[in-house]
């Protein structure tokens, strides 16, 4: 099977710090990969250099085959890739719904309602909130709304940056389900994600990040037993 | 480039004996604003407060030494002095409001546009300051009324105000409060976490360059011998004053005094090539075009870049 | 005091008030979106004045009716200026920002006047000499009708910003740059359409105040100053800031004039924003940015 | 006696407990790690402790000296000295000047501030680098320049935020030793930090927090295995599947 | 005389093209014109009456040249060097300097009182003629004959051919009495109403001073102040109306004109009619376009050409050829006659190169032949103040302003009070 998106050798940093190097991973159609490793270890670099949010130094990206690197964000997102930042980053004097909307692309808006039906049967929380601004809402709740904005887009792959990030347990139970049932509905997940077993309870393979570089490309249940990861987060 | 200085201060001082009585004046003009962004540069510049009301304390100056040089017969040396203090009075009032309520930036830049606005309406509306139609001074000639009938000396003074404030502006750079105000300005909460009490020496600041402001407006007053609400506590005034710096290199000792040798020649030759015609007008769009290329072309302002350019080349001969 | 002049200085002022708030919408959106204070803002408006004014005396349309041209131009105009100019200097210091602005604002204010000449002008409507009387109450009608424009545009604008796809880019821009880029938004193309719109306005209010508001190329900096002080008084980026704040300050100058010397009338709102500065920075409608 | 004391410190933002009822205590002397997952409170502690921040609720005791309400620069002239987990360097200034700024807090005259600045900019290892404008140093070195930049002020009690985030082995490997030289120099130390191997190797004590709260306190090696830390970590599904 | 020379021709060495810095040119040959420099505002708030000033003395120039320059000097021609000084002050001075460096021997101007009161310095520091053509602060040419007097200068060089602040009230009052009495009216609530710069507080209280010595039959019931230029005056007109004037006094620029004449029809008040102590450009042709009917029969004082010359209907037209349009009025006539006044002055005066021998003819003007509608010769005072320089009551008629008043001035009976529409 071809790889829907495959990093060769990238490299990319800011200013004169150079964040990640010589990455190369790929993510075939259909599958969740998570991409773990400490604070600094590159993952949110990783991620920013394929939505194009950070300008490539090294390497390329490919998607669907044709390459991605130099786009910008904006033909990017247009042709599939949703990323759901780190610390979520919705627009907080803006309504839930108007936050969901912003997601779909410009190609999309006739099939706009059929993407909110989907995203509110997702998380009905949000059917709930839909009138409220989303700078009100609680952690969690925006943690849906900025995934729920991200599968607006119908997007072949979601990019997910940390989203158990500062969620009560329960929380995070709710939201992985969530993304699990996103998965097996045919979205394709790249993962980035402290909470290793969450991660890999989603995942069929995950990356190991240390320093920018990755160290470990592996199946989850050999990810589960490997000192790697326990070295990595507890530092034993 | 200590020496270049010296050479350059010395060029200064001789060159009245070899210029006509108009380049004369505009060395004024060109020390007299030289001085006034200088006076700023310590708030705006080193401490990155943008003060957009420094007219007010121009005026505040002049008012000053003239009523009590008219009313009382006070020696407007004297006057100078108690017009500086009385700026400075002025400033302290908004710097304590707009540091102690955290205004930044452009809420910064409205609260000291407020204040001059409301000093000139407020003066417009003082019969016993002349209202509208200002104050007149009497010209003399006589130095004890701040008066002479040779132009040099008043480039002489103009001279001396910049450098006074130009050694101002270098005593406080090298010292803890200069280095704090560039603290403050590159990082305040930075700066705090270091112990910079940062209310206290943008206070400072602003008191300083307030009160040199001040001086400033006895000079505008006795050089110009009329003194009118808009003219002094107006807009376009505060824009003169702090157009050089911001164009020279806000924060840089030199950058004021760069820009005032380099804005009022260019304003005079683009009036004197193009304000002679039937286009009224035109000088004026080319100076903006002018603060235009130097926003896009030098956005640091032009001293900084012409340190590097030099740093660069003697790097290279040697 | 006589109560009728009282009710007078209310109606007239609040009536008035429609042109400043006009003038401020502009002012606060393209704030609200780039945190750009507009500094040629005035000076846009007074190149709407002149646009309605050429209309009216070359081809004869009544700016009542060419408002929307001169929109359309001064929404081009807008463009050009943060495409061109604004968006190349973001990264540079403060002072840079406030020294070009002021520099694009020499160059429309003397083009005005080598183009137009210094003489003050207005334009003529016949709709700028009807008046009603509500008993001794008199109601201009120009001013009527630029009040209930003001409002329609303002409700517009609001339905812009808060009803269509592009207006809530806009806003989405503006209340986070980064999540706008994440979602695929080409921030830069926005910017400029928000500053464009926001100069729109203001040649819009440009067009409808002209027959009532005199006008020569200097209007262009008094028209900046009041817009300033509405703005922040309302709240920076707040279209209904923007709105009430006009009135507000428009009603304080009136009420200012009744009750002492209106030549002191521009002490009420300069004392005014300084009040709000103090106690409410965000403004009366404003939201305190983190 | 303790150096510094917070007693029941909390903070709130809108709706969220960022530090709920917090009692620390730093002894002289010691070298004290603040652990905790993303989003658990630690920084706002650290806001807390230097006056960026003024809890709701809450005692500190410095030195002997309520510092509650004071603002930052106060706590910093007595002797409590920070560093930012997204370093701050004033970025057109050289790295000496930098260090200067720190260095003026103990000697108001700017040459000897200068002699200082030299001082403890060689002992941070960036004496080559003095000149250099800090806008233009690597990330390594940023992070150096902060940790100088406070150690001029002189502080008693040192609370680092992150300083090794970022940087790689080897990098991490001498800042731990000047840390240690620091800690052995007579500064007491509070760490925040996500490196765990260096946090454990450092620290002589841990506090971990977890959503604003103190959920285990004590020497590295029980801390590691404390399962309510592991838990915090990684997760109650991770204690349960992964071998311990 | 020697010592003079000298300096003159350092002067003339320091001239010329070398303007920015002034360095050292190669000596120029003798003069062949005599040079006034000529400094208005032609940008900036003032813009439109300074370049209707700089205008007017173009004219004035070309047509003595035209009548081939100063006989008595051996026909040397006039030559204007032209300076604006954006309505800023410092400008007066800066620009007073660079003519008279490059040769200058006269100075004229400026319009605004501040700038002139600049070039005063220049003209007294280096001891050049100055002919104020327009700018009515009464400190200006007071100032100067005080510190003459005082023995602080030797020479004033600083003369005014306008009337001053004052005496622009004392006319204006007197005018209202003699019109309300020619009238057969005898109005008793007078509201004064103003633009609060400098022009106009200038003139409101030069009338509020003559009206008190005058003691008229009138009051001024109400003085309201606007500032100027303002953005709407209908609270100032409410309560004008509330005041219940029988004659409302207004002082007005161009731009408070256009909305102040408009307000008082809107708001209807009722009384004899709007007698102005001054109003400077309502009576310009795009300024009556504008307001049409608001202007009809308003009053107003203001320096008037005086059309019983048959050389002004000559000036007027040129003036209006050349300007694109414009009225030929205070600003361009007093600019006009004070070239005319120089021309004269230069006639008379024993030697052209020496200042002194200038101001000695300037002291001895008697000249009558001015467009301007004056009280008698142009001849200075001991202040340096022409007293002669007087103001018209104008009238618009029919569209068109007329004088009405003082009856030597006046070309048709003023309409007084207003016909009820």
């Amino acid at each position: 099977m071809s790889a829907l998106l495959r990093l060769d050798g990238v490299e990319a940093g800011y200013g004169d710090l150079t964040a990640i190097a010589g990455v190369s991973l790929e993510v075939r159609p259909g599958e969740a990969v998570a991409l773990i490793g400490s604070n600094g270890a590159g993952k949110t670099t990783t991620l920013r250099a394929i939505t194009g949010l950070l300008p490539l130094r090294a390497g390329r990206i490919e998607f669907e085959g044709t390459r991605l690197d130099g786009l910008g964000s904006a033909r990017i997102v247009a042709r599939g890739i949703a990323h759901v930042p780190e610390g979520r980053q919705l627009f907080p004097t803006l309504t839930v719904r108007d936050n969901l909307e912003l997601g779909a692309r410009a190609a999309d808006r006739a099939r706009r309602a059929d993407g909110l039906e989907l995203v509110f049967t997702l998380f009905p929380r949000l059917r709930e909130r839909e009138r409220q601004l989303a700078g009100t809402l609680s952690g969690g709740e925006q943690q849906m709304c900025a995934i729920g904005r991200g599968l607006m887009a119908r997007p072949s792959l979601l990019l997910l940056d940390e989203p158990s990030l500062g969620l009560a347990p329960v929380m995070v139970k709710l939201i992985f389900e969530t993304l699990q049932r996103v998965n097996q509905t045919g979205t394709t997940i790249l993962l980035v994600e402290q909470n290793v077993p969450r991660a890999l309870q989603l995942s069929h393979r995950g990356y190991v990040l240390e320093n920018g570089r990755l160290v470990l490309d592996s199946t989850r249940a050999s990810l589960l037993a490997s000192p790697h990861v326990k070295q990595a987060y507890l530092g034993l | 480039m200590k020496w270049v200085l010296v050479a350059g201060v010395l060029a200064l001082l001789a060159l009245p004996a070899v210029l006509s009585s108009y380049a004369l004046t505009l060395f004024i003009l060109i020390f007299f604003y030289g001085f006034l962004g200088q006076a700023w540069n310590i708030v705006g510049g080193y401490a990155g407060q943008l003060s957009a009301g420094h007219a007010a304390f121009v005026g505040v100056g002049g008012y000053t030494a003239t009523m009590l040089s008219i009313e009382l017969g006070l020696t407007p040396w004297v006057g100078m002095l108690i017009g500086g203090v009385l700026a400075a009075l002025l400033g302290a009032i908004i710097g304590y409001l707009g540091f102690r309520f955290g205004l930044r930036g452009f809420y910064f830049v409205l609260l000291t546009v407020a204040f001059a606005e409301i000093c000139r309406v407020a003066v417009s509306n003082i019969d016993a300051l002349g209202g509208p139609l200002g104050l007149y001074i009497t010209f003399t000639g006589n130095p004890r009324q701040f008066q002479f009938q040779d132009g040099r000396v008043y480039y002489y003074i103009a001279l001396a105000l910049m450098l006074v404030a130009t050694l101002t502006a270098w005593a406080i750079e090298r010292r803890r409060f200069g280095i704090y105000l560039a603290a403050i300005r590159e990082d305040e909460a930075a700066a705090e976490a270091l112990g910079v009490n940062a209310f206290k020496y943008k206070m400072l600041a602003m008191v300083v360059s307030s009160f040199l402001t001040g001086l400033g407006g006895t000079f505008y007053a006795f050089y110009l011998f009329s003194l009118q609400p808009n003219t002094l506590f107006g807009i376009p005034l505060s824009v003169e004053i702090i157009i050089r710096p911001i164009v020279g290199g806000a924060g840089t000792l030199l950058g004021p005094i760069l820009g005032s040798f380099i804005l009022t020649p260019l304003a005079e030759i683009s009036r004197l090539y193009l304000g002679q015609g039937g286009l009224h007008g035109a000088h004026l769009i080319a100076y903006g075009v002018l603060l235009i290329g130097v926003v896009l072309f030098l956005p640091e302002g032009v001293y900084p870049r012409l340190r590097r350019a030099l740093a660069r080349r003697s790097g290279q001969t040697r | 005091m006589d109560l009728t002049l009282v009710l007078q200085g209310v109606v007239s002022g609040l009536l008035f008030g429609g042109v400043y708030s006009l003038m401020a919408v502009g002012l606060t959106l393209i704030f609200g979106v780039m945190r750009v204070v507009n500094f040629a803002h005035g000076d846009m408006m007074v190149w709407g004045m002149y646009l309605a004014y050429v209309l009216a005396t070359r081809a004869g349309i009544d700016p009542y009716a060419s408002f929307l041209v001169c929109a359309a131009a001064l929404f081009a105009l807008g463009f050009v200026v943060q495409r061109g100019l604004v968006d190349r200097i973001v990264d540079a210091p403060h002072e840079m920002q406030i020294l070009l602005m002021l520099g694009v604002a020499l160059v429309l204010e003397n083009v005005a006047l080598v183009a137009f000449g210094p003489e003050p002008t207005r334009v003529r409507s016949p709709l700028a000499s009807a008046t009603l009387w509500l008993g001794p109450v008199f109601v201009d009608v120009a001013r009527l009708v630029t009040f209930l424009v003001a409002v329609a545009l303002t409700t517009a604008l609001w339905a812009f910003l808060f009803r269509t796809d592009l207006g809530r880019t806009i806003r989405a821009a503006a209340d986070n740059t980064y999540g706008a880029l994440v979602v695929g938004t080409d921030v830069r193309r926005v910017y400029a359409v928000a500053f464009g719109v926001g100069a729109a306005c203001v040649g819009a209010a440009g067009a409808l105040v002209s027959p009532i508001l005199p006008f020569q190329p200097p209007t262009g900096l008094s028209l900046s100053v009041a817009s300033f002080n509405i703005v922040i008084i309302g709240g920076m980026g707040s279209l209904l800031g923007a709105f009430v704040g006009g009135l507000l300050v428009s009603l304080a100058e009136s009420l200012g004039a009744v009750f002492l010397k209106p030549s002191l009338k521009e002490l009420f709102s300069f004392s005014l924003l300084i009040v709000i500065l103090l106690i409410r920075p965000a403004g009366l409608f404003g939201r305190r940015s983190a | 006696m303790s150096l510094l004391v917070a007693r029941g410190l909390s903070k709130r933002f809108g709706g969220l407990h960022a530090v709920a009822r917090l009692d620390m205590e730093i002894a002289r002397g010691e070298m004290l790690g603040l652990i905790g997952p993303n989003g658990a409170g630690k920084t706002t502690v650290f806001n807390l402790l230097s006056g960026f921040l003024v809890p709701d609720a809450g005692d500190i005791v410095l030195d002997g000296h309520s510092i509650v309400g004071l603002p930052p620069h106060a706590i910093c002239r007595l002797g409590l000295a920070r560093t930012f987990q997204i370093v701050r360097p004033f970025p057109r200034m050289t790295v000496l000047e930098n260090v200067r700024v720190g260095a003026l807090a103990r000697c108001p005259r700017a040459p000897e501030a200068l002699a200082r600045a030299r001082e403890v900019v060689a002992r941070v290892g960036l004496g080559p680098r003095e000149r250099v404008a800090a806008g233009a140093l690597t990330l390594a070195d940023r992070k150096r320049l902060e940790l100088a930049r406070a150690l001029a002020t002189g502080p008693a009690l040192l609370l680092l935020d992150e300083v090794m985030a970022g940087l790689n082995p080897t990098e991490i490997e001498t800042i731990i030793q000047l840390i240690r030289a620091i800690h052995a120099s007579g500064v007491s130390i509070l760490l925040i930090e996500h490196n765990m191997r260096a946090v454990m190797a450092l620290s002589q004590r841990i506090v971990v927090l977890s959503f604003g709260e103190r959920i285990a306190e004590g020497a590295p090696a029980e801390i590691a295995h404390h399962p309510k830390v592991v838990e915090a970590y990684l997760g109650e599904e991770y204690v349960r599947a992964a071998p311990a | 005389m020697t010592h003079r020379l000298t300096r003159r021709t350092f002067l003339e060495t320091t001239a010329g093209g070398a303007a920015v810095l002034g360095f050292p040119l190669p000596l120029r040959a003798q003069p062949k014109t005599f040079k006034i420099g000529a400094i208005h505002p032609v940008t900036g708030a003032l813009a439109e009456p300074g370049q209707a000033c700089r205008l007017g003395a173009k004219m004035a120039v070309d047509a003595i040249n035209a009548a081939g320059g100063v006989k008595g000097k051996g026909g040397i021609k006039l030559e204007l060097l032209l300076g604006d000084t954006q309505t800023k002050p410092e400008n007066g001075r800066v620009e007073a300097e660079r003519v008279v460096t490059r040769g200058a021997q006269m100075l004229l101007g400026s319009f605004d009182s501040g700038s002139t009161n600049a070039m005063v310095s220049v003209a007294q520091q280096r001891r050049v003629p100055f002919l104020i053509d327009i700018a009515a602060a009464d400190p200006i040419t007071a100032n100067v004959a005080q510190s003459v007097k005082a023995g602080q200068q030797k020479v004033q060089y600083v003369y005014r051919n306008f009337p001053t602040g004052s005496s622009f009230g004392r006319k204006a009052v007197q005018y209202f009495i003699e019109i309300f009495k020619e009238a057969n009216v005898s109005p008793k609530r007078v509201v004064l109403m103003y633009c609060n710069d400098l022009f106009g507080q200038n003139q409101a209280h030069g009338f509020q001073a003559a009206h008190k010595t005058a003691n008229p039959s009138w009051d001024i019931v109400e003085v309201i102040p606007w500032p100027e230029p303002p953005t709407d005056l209908s609270t100032e007109v409410s309560k004008a109306k509330a005041a219940k004037p029988d004659i409302i006094a207004p002082i007005t620029r161009p731009a408070s004109a256009l909305l102040l004449f408009p307000e008082i029809r809107k708001q209807r008040i009722e009384m004899m009619g709007i007698v102005g102590p001054g109003s400077p450009g309502i009576y310009e042709s795009g300024q009556i376009v504008q307001l049409k009917e608001d202007l009809e029969y308003v009053l107003t004082s203001v320096p008037w050409a005086n059309f019983k010359n048959p050389k002004t209907a000559t000036a007027a037209e040129e003036f209006r050829r050349r300007s694109g349009g414009k009225t030929f009025d205070t600003n361009s006539g007093y600019s006009y006659d004070a070239v005319f006044v120089i021309a004269d002055i230069l006639e008379r005066a024993t030697a052209l190169d020496d200042p002194d021998a200038i101001v000695d003819a300037m002291k001895k003007t008697n000249y009558s032949s001015g467009l301007m509608q004056y009280g008698g010769p142009v001849a200075f005072n001991e202040l340096g103040d022409n007293a002669n320089a007087i103001p018209t009551m104008i009238q618009i008629l029919s569209q068109k302003p007329v004088a009405v008043w003082p009856k030597e001035a006046a070309l048709q009976k003023f309409v007084f009070p207003r016909p009820r529409a």
